[in-house]
């Protein structure tokens, strides 16, 4: 069976969609890639601004999403992987298991969101920092909401697709024939997935010591 | 090795792509790569005219010093309308999203793009992203200039820049939709045989354009967004009010703008080379160099945007850096100019129209290459650099080396796209008119740039106005040459003589197939030649006699 | 070069190149036309090969057109080719080592430079000098004397520039930018702002007047006898706070300002920064970006409490203090 | 469950191992070295995913090589640019 699965996993030439969709997420990462080279650039004129002020982010919430949407990605790659092997059930549950991370993901992102409001952590309001960094701060806490918010909408999207693809699997329009559409969104999981793995030390760890 | 193309013996099958159907619907809802393309060029025509309206009525503002037929904040209004109709809505899309479409399977043999409902969807999003342009122009416009340098764009001005700048990113969608499926095609659906070195440079082009659009785009939607973030909540990290940096939205910006412009010039550069080699019955000089060169120019290309910063506050190192950068980008144009020149020399010349037009280009993309040596030399540029001299040297590229060249690849590929020829005397005319006209246009404003005129200026010092009236006047001949294709194109849709699979003896693969071509492009499945351009003027003059 | 009275009809040139006022104008008019000689003759070249081509090799022409065989031609076309990639490289490198040469050297302004503030606003140039003199979209400056203009924006981005001098320099705000010239040639040249920044933009012009010693002599005695810059700085510094830790008394640990001004100091982190008008503006709004080596970070940031004129007041003050030693009392140096 | 699905569950323990490792660290006073080894594991947590998860592993050429241009040009983007940042006002330590 091992072997099977090695030879489920290779492939000598990869499909147009696929191809496709690689260009479309070497496009992604230029997109993100510009909130990251906006983000260090700032840091590096604000660099205490930027520590202080990521100090204020909720660094629970921000870990335990990090565990969650890391495993999401694991279950939606399996998920893929058992359509391969034919294992239909198995990949309509591990979908299943990958959207109600998603979704958990979404909740704690959005319970966080709630309690920054409540911290006047909002840079564009009646904003909590007051001391001699504030202009710095402020923009963290701005790139903090454009950074988590681009990842929440792309995030959204996946949630759309990964419920999708579950109703296919579910129906039996994706077997083991026919994976394409589900590798294909489990790429697109893998590379939100990937944006937070960045995200998450940027915005939540720079100072903790 | 027999020139002929072998023409199959049986009849000729019945029906073509423009016999698919003929309601709206038909067009609305189409996958064929060839009636996106044409979809697109109604389109993009559309705003050509547009850009051109406001161009007109500046060039009309400018033969005076002083105020004339409208207030400096329509001027403003006015130019910034034609930059973001011109760049977005007009040059990126012109010669890729048309011609490329329109040819890039065929030249590759294939049916169709490799995502054909990716490529329809990708339509769609341009219209809707032109619609919201179209809706600024109507709610008020934008003053900011194209290029929404803040805090201008976020602070200070009271005009419509967040739904222009919603437009452009959505439009911005688009661009990374075409290149993505150009890219996939070019990868995965050449037909057997056909190896990257066997590829018009034409599809070399492309593919390199698309890599840019792919890889650039995502930069500049990021950047806008962060723009109408900054302008909405009134803050943001290019706030100088918090400590952030104006200038860098300047890198931003440029790190696509500059690319974009070899977006607009790259694929320019494909149609002379088809062109150029064509009617000069001469395969093209050196052509592994030219597509090496297009790569070249392609991936350089990325790494010169901060010769747009050099006066704004970047540092002295670099500056350096991107004037050394600037210059290396330069090889690979001019290695190309030589080798049009060279592909010349003891060819078959004849000079049908689409000869003339890619001739121009390659005369205005020179002067405007050539003058690119100014702006990329430090201590000239900090004289130079937001005068008109830039002004003339980007015309000279984008207007006189895209949009001849988008008008010499229209002219060529007329008959396979149309099946009936253009009206022969009509488009020579209408090339050197253009040819005239554009250097009346913007020939004087080199000058202007020297004399120390600043580009966006709605009044000026008496002393500019001789040069200023004959701009306008250059204007007024090139709005005329504009017109003509359009009047006597649409005229040889329905009376201009059909034509046969290959009326000019040319040998891309798009050649072996009808005129218009069946739906799913070729009937049998195209001979593969040798080698790319496998002309032979010898053989021509022979056949002649 | 006089610029025309409004009223009468004036008839002007169909083409006039602004006069090169600067020795380093004159250079960049060199290497313009070493450019521009080179660009067409390349042009000429190019517009011949193919003029002559298109002629001789039209179809029908009875010439020869026989090409070397395929191996003997692709050798052949490699060496045209790499001459004609080799040769414009070389032209290239003179053409980027002589612009950057010329600018590089000529970046740094000369110590004896003349200082003068400009702040750029939405649609205006306000100029103040050392002296405390200020005009509004005019700058009068003495011939030969190296003049060094500090320059900041309360808006958008401007740009200062004089075609006569063959340069200019963006004006940021919240940032100073340097531009600096040593005129040799008397006379008025137009000022313009050259980059794009709004409604009235084209209407953002001035005057430049380079005048004869004895007229700048002339005219700096005709003025007002305002306090010079350095002395309202020296007020402000007292009333904002600043001589309470700066000054030479003062027992709280605060780094001196004597002496240094011009001189690479260390920071905090490590890093040398020089301490120049844009230190001494980021200093006293955001202290705590760079902190001077052995000090901590106790003062309190001022963006927000002081204005564009005070900052330029207090940097012309600092600035003041460069040849004073720590234990003059401060202030001194001025009366 | 068969040993690739094996492989990929260890691959995600590896993610989360690091993640605790990047948590935990960060925690230890170490300066600017904090950042740089946040940064760092996420790389790898980003390399783990790429080449496992997204299964780069067993990808063409082709795929490869387009995933590798995404970074290239961003630390191209970043690269050129630090020429202006890292020499506006502060000269080198």
């Amino acid at each position: 069976m091992s072997v099977n699965a090695d030879l489920a996993g290779r492939r000598a030439n990869d499909s147009e969609s696929e191809v496709g969709l690689w260009v479309f997420l070497a496009s992604e990462v230029m997109f993100f890639g510009l909130l990251f080279y906006g983000y260090t650039i700032t840091r590096m004129a604000h660099p205490q601004a930027f520590a202080i002020a990521s100090a204020h982010t909720d660094v629970l919430l921000g870990s335990l999403n990090a565990l969650v949407i890391f495993t999401s990605s694991l279950t939606v790659a399996l998920a893929a992987r058992s359509l391969r092997l034919g294992a239909q059930r198995a990949s309509f549950w591990l979908l299943a298991v990958t959207l109600t991370l998603g979704v958990l993901f979404l909740a704690i992102k959005c319970y966080e969101y709630y309690g920054d409001i409540d911290k006047h952590l909002v840079p564009w309001g009646d904003f909590a920092l007051h001391g001699p960094l504030a202009g710095g701060e402020r923009m963290f806490f701005f790139m903090y909401f454009v950074m988590t918010g681009a990842h929440a909408i792309h995030l959204t999207v996946g949630l759309g697709l990964l419920a999708f693809m579950l109703a296919g699997v579910g129906r039996g329009a994706y077997t083991q024939k026919n994976t394409e559409a589900v590798e294909l969104t489990a790429l697109y999981w893998a590379v939100v997935d990937t944006v937070w793995i960045f995200l998450y030390p940027i915005l939540y760890l720079v100072h903790r010591s | 090795m027999s020139t002929a193309i072998v023409e199959p013996a049986l009849p000729e099958p019945e029906g073509n792509y423009l016999e698919n159907g003929y309601s709206l619907r038909s067009w609305l809802t189409t996958t064929d790569h060839k009636r996106i393309a044409i979809l697109y060029a109604v389109t993009i025509t559309a705003f050509f005219f547009m850009g051109g309206t406001a161009a007109t009525l500046m060039r009309l503002e400018l033969i005076s010093p002083t105020p004339l037929i409208m207030g400096a904040e329509t001027y403003n209004k006015l130019f910034t309308a034609h930059g973001v109709i011109m760049v977005w809505f007009f040059l990126i899309p012109s010669i890729p999203a048309t011609l490329g479409n329109f040819l890039i399977p065929m030249m590759v043999g294939a049916k169709d793009v490799a995502l054909p409902r990716v490529n329809l969807l990708s339509w769609y999003i341009f219209v809707l992203g032109g619609m919201f342009v179209i809706v600024t122009l109507i709610a008020g416009g934008i003053d900011t200039g194209w290029t929404f340098y803040v805090p201008l764009s976020t602070r200070y001005s009271g005009t419509q820049v967040v739904y222009g700048v919603v437009g452009i990113f959505i439009a911005g969608f688009s661009s990374i939709l075409t290149g993505l499926n150009f890219i996939v095609t070019v990868h995965r659906l050449r037909a057997p045989g056909l190896t990257w070195f066997k590829l018009p440079l034409f599809v070399w082009a492309i593919y390199a354009t698309s890599i840019i659009l792919v890889l650039a785009t995502p930069v500049l939607a990021m950047t806008l967004v962060l723009l109408a973030m900054q302008r909405v909540f009134g803050l943001g990290i290019f706030d100088a009010l918090l400590g952030g940096d104006p200038i860098l939205f300047q890198h931003m910006f440029w790190f696509y703008s500059h690319p974009a412009v070899y977006i607009m010039v790259l694929p320019a550069m494909g149609v002379a080379s088809e062109v150029i080699s064509c009617f000069a019955r001469k395969p093209v000089f050196g052509y592994r160099t030219m597509a090496y060169a297009i790569a070249a120019i392609a991936a350089f290309g990325f790494m010169v945007w901060g010769h747009h910063l050099f006066v704004a506050g970047q540092s002295l190192y670099a500056s350096l850096v991107f004037s050394f950068l600037s210059y290396v980008v330069a090889i690979p144009s001019a290695i190309k100019v030589f080798n049009w020149t060279a592909t010349l020399y003891k060819g078959s010349i004849t000079f049908e129209a689409p000869m003339l037009y890619a001739l121009g280009f390659v005369g205005l993309f020179l002067i405007g290459g050539l003058t690119g040596l100014y702006l990329a030399s430090l201590a000239l540029d900090a004289n130079l650099s937001d005068t008109y001299f830039v002004v003339a040297h980007f015309h000279y590229i984008m207007v006189g080396g895209s949009v001849m060249a988008y008008f010499a690849g229209i002219h060529f590929w007329w008959p396979k796209i149309t099946g009936r020829m253009y009206p022969e005397s009509w488009s020579r005319l209408a090339a050197i008119v253009i040819f005239i006209g554009f250097n009346l246009t913007f020939f004087p404003q080199f000058i202007l740039g020297l004399e120390g005129m600043p580009r966006r200026y709605f009044e000026y010092a008496p002393q500019f106005q001789f040069l200023n009236i004959l701009s306008s006047a250059g204007a007024s001949i090139l709005a005329a040459g504009y017109a003509l294709p359009v009047l006597y194109l649409t005229w040889s849709i329905r009376h201009g003589p059909h034509v046969g699979r290959n009326p000019w003896g040319a040998k891309g693969l798009e050649w072996q197939t009808r005129s218009p071509p069946p739906v799913e492009n070729f009937d049998v499945p195209p001979r593969i030649p040798e080698r790319p351009y496998d002309y032979d003027p010898e053989a021509e003059e022979a056949k002649r006699k | 070069m006089a610029l025309p009275n409004s009223a009468a009809p004036v008839s002007y040139p169909l083409v006039s190149l602004p006069v090169a006022a600067t020795p380093y104008a004159e250079k960049v008019e060199g290497l313009f036309w070493a450019v521009t000689g080179v660009c067409t003759l390349v042009t000429l070249g190019i517009a011949v090969a193919m003029t002559y081509f298109c002629f001789r090799y039209r179809s029908g022409a009875e010439v020869d057109r026989t090409l070397p065989d395929l191996a003997a031609g692709k050798s052949r076309s490699r060496r045209i080719e790499a001459t004609w990639i080799a040769v414009p490289f070389a032209f290239f490198l003179i053409f980027f080592a002589w612009g950057a040469k010329l600018y590089y050297v000529y970046d740094d302004p000369p110590d004896n430079a003349l200082q003068i503030f400009v702040t750029a606003k939405q649609w205006m140039w306000k100029v103040e000098h050392a002296d405390g003199r200020r005009e509004i979209n005019e700058l009068h400056v003495p011939v030969d004397q190296p003049v060094k203009l500090v320059m900041t924006s309360q808006d958008v981005i401007h740009d200062f520039y004089v075609p006569a001098f063959r340069e200019k320099r963006d004006i940021l705000p919240g940032r100073y930018t340097v531009l600096w010239f040593e005129p040799t040639l008397a006379g008025v040249y137009p000022l313009r702002c050259d980059e794009f920044c709004g409604t009235g933009h084209s209407m953002m012009t001035g005057r430049v007047y380079v005048m004869s010693r004895e007229a700048y002599s002339r005219w700096l005695a005709s003025g007002s006898q305002a306090p010079s810059l350095a002395r309202l700085g020296f007020d402000r510094f007292r009333e904002l706070g600043c001589s309470g830790c700066h000054g030479p008394s003062s027992r709280i640990h605060a780094p001196s300002l004597a002496g240094v001004y011009g001189q690479m100091v260390p920071l905090s982190d490590g890093s040398f920064v020089r301490f120049d008008d844009g230190y001494i503006r980021d200093s006293i709004l955001q202290p705590a970006r760079q902190i001077a080596a052995g000090y901590s970070n106790d003062m309190p940031p001022f963006a927000g409490r002081v204005s564009e004129q005070d900052l330029l007041e207090l940097t012309a003050y600092v600035r003041s203090l460069a040849n004073t030693s720590p234990n003059v009392p401060q202030g001194n140096h001025l009366q | 469950m068969t040993s690739g699905a094996l492989r990929l569950i260890g691959v995600w323990l590896a993610v989360i191992v690091l993640l605790g490792v990047s948590v935990g660290t960060s925690y230890i006073p170490m300066g600017q070295f904090n950042s740089v080894v946040s940064v760092t594991i996420a790389f790898i947590q980003a390399f783990l995913v790429w080449t496992f998860f997204m299964r780069l592993r067993w990808s063409g050429v082709l795929v490869r090589l387009i995933a590798a241009v995404g970074l290239i040009w961003f630390l191209l983007l970043l690269g050129l640019s630090l020429t202006d940042y890292l020499t506006r006002h502060t000269v080198g330590s």
